[in-house]
């Protein structure tokens, strides 16, 4: 029972934070049709950002600035890479975010070094929050689901209270129409790549302590970051979130079973041979591997996602 | 279209190309560049073998190495298992076990991901390769854990006339060999009915369904065969580098082909050729003079995406339309006028970036602008604005320079292109 | 007496709740030229769709040449001799012509995905497709890459490339559409020539190429089929009239 | 995604990443490494060894700090003192990314330009794929030997079962790592239950499976209470795995883990409120005292040869003199000046730099290094060296006079293991030419 708990906070922590990246990612693809490859460098570049200001004026102003800063590389490059790459297609889109990852990848290497940087949880938020069972429940833990929860209300407050906020919905469904409709579209479209990729600088500003800053940190998350969105269903915002929290919870739960594959076959009544290595590997030991396995299931069986409308 | 395959000049093309590949190591004794050149050779047959998903089929992968780790793999478990039972005949044919495994990989994982194309192709990919990738860390008695599994291509004393595959440069011929041969092949698929209705599948999928194809099908057997030539690819590095490591399956080496094919031209059959030689030269090039060549390596991928998002080979076959036409005297003197400029704008900007790299990360480490540190050869003070300024400023003329010529350029190509098209139509 | 080239018999489609073909009977005889009009919406490329199975249809039955065709996919129903063209220009951008119609006469010809045979040596496609090249008047263009041949030029190989396989019924949606008078006239001759003796049913909206190419014709309206008969009998029959009120069924 | 380019089949034939030492310009030395190679010859005044590490990529760092500290003490210890009969020696980078086939090919480069001698250490898949292609070259070459010197790579078998003739390595391996640790355990009453976590790959087995196996011998009392493997590197939150270790009541954890793995597990502990202590392998350097900071105090055991409060006669002053030289790379391998003097003793006393001789004159040697007499046992071509069982503590001036990495926190030594007490018998057949 006090392990469920544990777990399923733990799970949820994780799963918010998978959700502030995943949430850019889904704008960013409804909209424009990009899978944005780099989508995890922004999140990097909103750690080593928070980083550097936190070292200049604290932590504080940095929450805030890093993502804006962030979201303004963000839209730069959306202006003066993306939309010329636009032109020659999808495939081309693609594979300039693809090339984009690693070029950030080197300019971090350049500038900030190769190992990782000393970014620190400011003291305000350093200590247990609560004691459940036992186990301490960090302050700062709680900072990251209060923000992810926060950035959650923001963004359903400005999809669905504001003109902007319509527009974007509306292309989620329909990007032809509003097209169609004579709005801006080129100019939508910086709006949203910019705020995407601020909301994965705002993961790197309060993920980047918790965990740590370093340049391979984008690796780590951008494959995650895919299976979400596409176990959730492209072009779903809430099917990411659900997604987010699933995968969290998964990778977080499935530590827990120390059971062998043979242990799972034994409950349905199946025995296996013995001895092959298959059967030996624990669920503790696949957890990483589940969302991919997960994300194969449902492309093979719902290509939809869970919740997506279309089909890409 | 001519009716023969090997059309008098297609042969000579050819002809020239495997003379040439086996003349190589006559001038250049050097046993780095032989490996080197077996590299290019193993990275010809991969690229190739993936620009038959990416350039004929439309279909986007990230995941190809998996069929180039599995074909390694099996190779290498193959020619421990004969072990001394085996000869160097057999050894030579083991690449096409490799090959066997990669289409029975492609068989495998190819019905499960072509039942869509596009956007879920590639994911689902991605997905697979990450998890093929993962599970091979796991099962050391397969992919031999970290230390992957290793073997010896000199299987006992006796030789094929006179080969033994031990030197390196009897590795080399038997890699021409291979990579000869499945080029070849590989340009007979493309002339085949399978290969052009690949390609329309590629350009029109729904189409091909109502002139009779199915196009899952379509999409499932080029994903089997482009398997099986990956595993020869893989089968070749097995018996090149003697080791075989789980690194060979996972997603940087898919990444690597996709690369390597992008950049050669995923339009030509002879694309993935170019990349593979150049993406490895490019390397040498750069990789041996400064740290920041990722950086570069990664610029000059995004310029290609940008500016020339056909590859090399595309830029090649316009020049080729022009000589034809007999414009490209035109073009020269414009080609040569924009060369000035571009060299200026590489010049500050290289200069940035290692100026860059000498404060912030190079040679003396973090914060050491203080000693007269090598930069391009110069001994530099990187704390005074001296180089920082004169670097800008070389950046800064370039850039204008470029801007107004590389204008120039831009109407004179216009203007010859549409020459050009109109002496087509 | 043979069963028709196309039996259709209680064909209904709905998008969402919107229904779009709602019951829907209608025989095509062998070797007919048919021509299916009615006012804009009626439902006209969605019959098309359904008969070739683009779209799956929510009821009914559908029975080419006798045979119930309800389930197949598009390539299996072309397998049995029924081809199409689109109203959208449906082409293989990046193939020559000469290609295009090579790609579109291989199945029929039995080369299937066969990798082991070149395709140079396949006589009987590459004449195949250079009559049909012919036929279709691009024999000039035979290695210009489809994309960038004109207009009409490029609804002259969606012709070509939908009869090329030799199929007997064909399935011509609005060929002549975004044509000028001459084009539609080359059009219209280029039609007769090529689907001598086969069944022909085409959506059309320019009354001149239906009235001229038609041996019956059937009104869709909103969905539902009120009138299928003769020309002649079509341009008195009230009930279309009234359907197509204030739009003129005469040449014009 | 992972850096798409760390695979890159990238080879860097003129691969002159003279830190700076260098008196000619890159571009001169490309020249003349190029007609070099064009002529095979070696003709250098030096001797040459080659480090075969990562030096781009993900591993950059760890990579050139190696080759920072074989030069520094190239330099300090060898070449001010006299060199190696009068010639210099020097250390030359050649970049393997980390990869066991790139590794193969920077192998050539290096030969062809005349190396006769290299060196490598980070990952064992790199050292198998060393080991195994110097095996050949040498069988196919036997005029023109050359000789690996492993100064990291600790996977046991590389001096057991694939033990050879022409590889020597100067760190501790897995198992008398292992050895050690559970010694010092033995005589800790106060544990009594153990977690192991490691990372899912071969290094991370055999320590699970040393930890096992030995402490079932020294502690039939100590219950193992768990054991998980993780998936090297691509674990972000370890708190499922910190809350599975509390929920086993575990009050040791025994981890092989390196780099983010660890200080990611550190800092999940920390967060949790878990007072486990862990005894590590590779908590003492190259950035992972930065990473876990104060999160690590008095909770995180390593075992190293030395740390920087272990008295030494000069290395101290090396080891400040070095992280003044080089901000940001904090002098972390005491073996690496240990295989440096053995080296230079080895060719001076052959009067030789023929691999062959100097490899006779390294087995068997003895040698007073800085952290006490070590001795190459011939056998298998380990070393044997004293070893130091260290806790992350405050630095204070004192017991902790220096603070590791500038954290402000420093290891403090709680039990050394002598040199004979680290022995273990091998299971090494050796071929010897």
């Amino acid at each position: 029972m006090e392990f469920v708990a544990i777990s399923l906070l733990n799970g949820i922590t994780y799963g918010l934070l998978l959700f502030m990246l995943s949430s850019g990612l889904t704008l960013i693809f409804s909209m424009m049709g990009i899978l944005n490859f780099a989508h995890a460098s922004f999140y990097m570049l909103g750690a080593y950002f928070a980083y550097q200001i936190s070292t200049w004026v604290g932590f504080w102003p940095g929450l805030l600035v890093a993502p804006l800063l962030v979201g303004a590389v963000g839209a730069l490059i959306e202006r003066y890479g993306l939309r010329r790459a636009h032109r020659f297609g999808h495939v081309a889109e693609l594979l300039f975010t693809f090339g984009l990852a690693f070029v950030v990848e080197e300019l971090v290497h350049l500038i900030w070094g190769k190992s990782s940087v000393d970014y620190k949880i400011p003291v305000e938020l350093d200590g247990a929050l609560f004691t459940l069972f036992g186990t301490d429940f960090p302050i700062y833990k709680g900072f990251m689901m209060l923000v992810s929860v926060g950035m959650l209300v923001a963004l359903y407050a400005l999809l669905t209270r504001t003109r902007i906020g319509l527009i974007i919905q509306a292309a989620l469904t329909k990007p032809d129409m509003v097209e169609a409709l004579g709005h801006n579209v080129p100019r939508i479209f910086m709006l949203v790549f910019g705020g995407g990729t601020a909301l994965a600088g705002l993961a790197g500003v309060i993920g980047g302590n918790a965990f740590i800053t370093e340049p391979g940190m984008a690796a780590a998350v951008g494959s995650i970051v895919f299976v979400i969105v596409v176990v959730g269903g492209l072009g779903s915002l809430g099917g990411a979130f659900i997604a987010s929290l699933l995968i969290g919870c998964i990778q977080t739960f499935s530590v827990a079973l120390s059971i062998s594959i043979t242990d799972v076959f034994a409950l349905v009544g199946i025995t296996l041979p013995d001895g092959s290595q298959v059967a030996r590997l624990t669920i503790t030991q696949l957890a990483p591997v589940l969302p991919y396995l997960l994300m194969v299931a449902i492309l093979i069986f719902r290509p939809r996602g869970l919740m997506g409308s279309r089909e890409s | 279209m001519n009716p023969a395959l090997l059309s008098r000049g297609r042969l000579a093309v050819w002809g020239g190309c495997l003379a040439l590949a086996f003349a190589l190591p006559l001038v250049l004794k050097s046993g780095f560049v032989i490996s080197l050149l077996c590299q290019i050779g193993i990275m010809v047959v991969f690229s190739l073998s993936y620009n038959m998903l990416l350039g004929q089929t439309g279909l986007l992968s990230f995941g190809h190495a998996v069929y180039y780790g599995l074909g390694a793999f099996a190779t290498m478990h193959l020619l421990n298992a004969i072990g001394k039972g085996g000869g160097p005949l057999t050894t030579a044919l083991l690449p096409f076990a490799g090959g066997l495994a990669g289409l029975a990989a492609g068989v495998l994982l190819g019905y499960v991901t072509t039942r869509k194309a596009g956007t879920t192709f590639a994911m689902i990919t991605l997905g697979i390769g990450e998890m093929v990738a993962a599970c091979s860390l796991m099962f050391p008695a397969v992919f031999g854990g970290e230390g992957g599994v290793s073997g010896n291509r000199v299987v006992g004393k006796e030789t094929v006339l006179g080969f033994s595959w031990g030197p390196q440069v009897e590795m080399y011929g038997l890699i021409v060999l291979w990579a000869f041969a499945c080029t070849v092949a590989m340009f007979a698929l493309t002339q085949t009915p399978l290969g052009r209705i690949a390609n329309a599948v590629r350009d029109n999928p729904e189409r091909a369904e109502f002139v009779g194809y199915d196009t899952e099908r379509v999409r499932f057997l080029m994903v089997i065969l482009s398997g099986f030539f990956a595993g020869i690819a893989g089968g070749l590095s097995a018996l090149n580098y003697e080791i075989v490591t789980a690194e060979t399956l996972n997603a940087h080496t898919s990444g690597v082909v996709l690369l390597i094919a992008f950049v050669g031209g995923i339009g030509f059959f002879y694309g993935p050729i170019i990349g593979a030689i150049l993406v490895t030269v490019m390397q040498i090039v750069i990789g041996g003079m400064t740290h920041a060549w990722l950086l570069y390596f990664g610029l000059f991928f995004l310029f290609m995406v940008l500016v020339a998002p056909g590859g090399i080979a595309s830029l090649i076959a316009v020049q080729r339309a022009l000589w034809q036409a007999g414009l490209f005297r035109r073009m020269l003197p414009h080609y040569l006028a924009v060369a000035l400029p571009v060299l200026v704008l590489l010049a500050g900007l290289v200069g940035l970036i290692e100026l860059g790299y000498a404060l912030l990360s190079g040679d003396a480490g973090v914060g050491a602008g203080d000693t007269a540190t090598k930069v391009l050869g110069m001994q530099l003070h990187l704390n005074a604005p001296g180089p920082w300024l004169t670097a800008l400023a070389v950046t800064g003329i370039g850039l204008m320079l470029t801007r107004w010529i590389g204008g120039r350029l831009g109407v004179a190509w216009n203007a010859t292109l549409a020459t050009l098209h109109g002496d087509k139509q | 007496m043979t069963s028709p080239a196309i039996r259709i018999q209680g064909l209904k489609k709905n998008f969402g709740a919107s229904e779009i073909i709602r019951g829907v009977d209608l025989d095509i005889h062998r070797g007919e030229r048919h021509a299916i009009i009615g006012p804009n919406g009626a439902g006209k490329s969605t019959l098309f769709h359904l008969i070739s199975a683009r779209l799956p249809f929510s009821s009914g039955a559908i029975e080419l040449k006798g045979e119930n065709v309800v389930g197949l996919k598009p390539f299996q129903i072309n397998r049995k001799g029924l081809s199409r063209s689109f109203q959208i220009t449906n082409i293989f951008h990046n193939l020559s012509v000469f290609e295009n119609l090579r790609c579109a006469v291989l199945w029929s010809l039995g080369y299937r995905y066969s990798f082991w045979q070149r395709l140079a040596s396949l006589k009987d496609a590459r004449l195949r497709a250079e009559q049909v090249m012919e036929d279709i008047g691009l024999g000039k263009r035979r290695d210009t890459p489809a994309g960038i041949l004109s207009y009409a030029e490029q609804r002259a190989l969606e012709i070509g490339i939908t009869i090329a396989s030799g199929a007997d019924v064909i399935l011509l949606d609005e060929p002549t559409a975004g044509m000028s008078n001459t084009e539609t006239e080359e059009a219209v001759a280029l039609i007769r020539r090529v689907t001598e003796g086969k069944t022909l049913v085409m959506v059309e909206h320019d009354m001149g190429v239906v009235f001229g190419l038609a041996d019956r014709i059937s009104v869709l309206v909103y969905g539902q089929i009120i009138a299928t008969d003769t020309p002649a009998a079509i341009r008195c029959n009230a009930a279309v009239q009234e359907a197509y009120l204030g739009t003129s069924l005469n040449h014009d | 995604m992972q850096n798409p380019m760390d695979g890159v089949a990238g080879f860097k034939t003129f691969q002159y990443l003279e830190e700076n030492s260098m008196t000619q310009s890159k571009f001169r030395n490309l020249a003349i490494a190029a007609s070099l190679a064009l002529m095979g010859s070696a003709a250098y005044a030096q001797v040459k060894i080659a480090y075969i590490d990562p030096l781009s990529g993900p591993f950059a760092n760890v990579g050139e700090a190696g080759l920072k500290g074989f030069k520094e003490a190239a330099e300090i210890l060898v070449n001010q003192k006299g060199g190696i009969m009068g010639q210099k020696l020097e250390f030359v980078g050649f970049d393997n990314k980390g990869s066991p086939q790139e590794t193969q090919i920077q192998l050539k480069a290096a030969i062809d330009q005349g190396f006769r001698y290299v060196t490598q250490g980070n990952g064992s898949g790199a050292a198998h794929s060393l080991i195994d292609a110097v095996n050949k070259w040498n069988e196919r070459n036997p005029d023109k030997t050359v000789l690996f010197f492993n100064y990291a790579a600790v996977d046991p078998t590389l001096t057991g079962e694939k033990c050879s003739f022409w590889h020597f390595r100067f760190d501790a391996n897995t198992e008398m790592k292992m050895e050690a640790i559970t010694n010092f355990m033995e005589n800790d009453k106060k544990i009594k239950k153990v977690f192991i976590i490691g990372q899912d790959y071969a290094h991370g087995h055999q320590v699970a499976k040393a930890a096992k196996e030995m402490l079932a011998k020294k502690r039939k009392d100590v219950q193992i209470v768990g054991e998980d493997l993780h998936p090297i590197g691509r674990v972000k939150d370890f708190a499922p795995y910190i809350a599975k270790i509390k929920a086993s009541g575990a009050d040791t954890v025994i981890t092989g883990n390196w780099g983010n793995d660890l200080s990611l597990l550190v800092k999940a502990a920390k967060d949790a409120g878990l007072t486990a202590r862990f005894f590590t392998y590779y908590a003492g350097g190259l950035g992972t005292p930065q990473a876990m900071g104060a999160s690590g105090e008095n909770k995180v055991l390593q075992l190293t040869e030395w740390h920087m409060n272990v008295p030494t006669k000069s290395t101290e002053k090396f080891a400040l003199d070095f992280n003044k030289k080089y901000p940001g790379v904090w002098f972390y391998y005491l073996r690496v000046n240990t295989m440096v003097e053995m080296v230079a003793k080895a060719m001076n006393t052959a009067k030789s730099t023929d691999p062959k001789a100097v490899a006779l004159a390294l087995e068997d040697m003895r040698f007073p290094a800085e952290n006490g007499e070590v001795w190459m046992r011939k056998s298998d071509h380990q070393l044997m060296q004293p070893l130091y069982i260290s806790v992350f503590a405050k630095a204070d001036g004192k017991t902790v006079k220096h603070d590791s990495e500038g954290t402000g926190f420093g290891w403090k030594t709680v039990a050394s293991v002598s040199q004979r007490d680290s022995q273990l018998p091998t299971a090494c057949i050796m071929s010897r030419p």
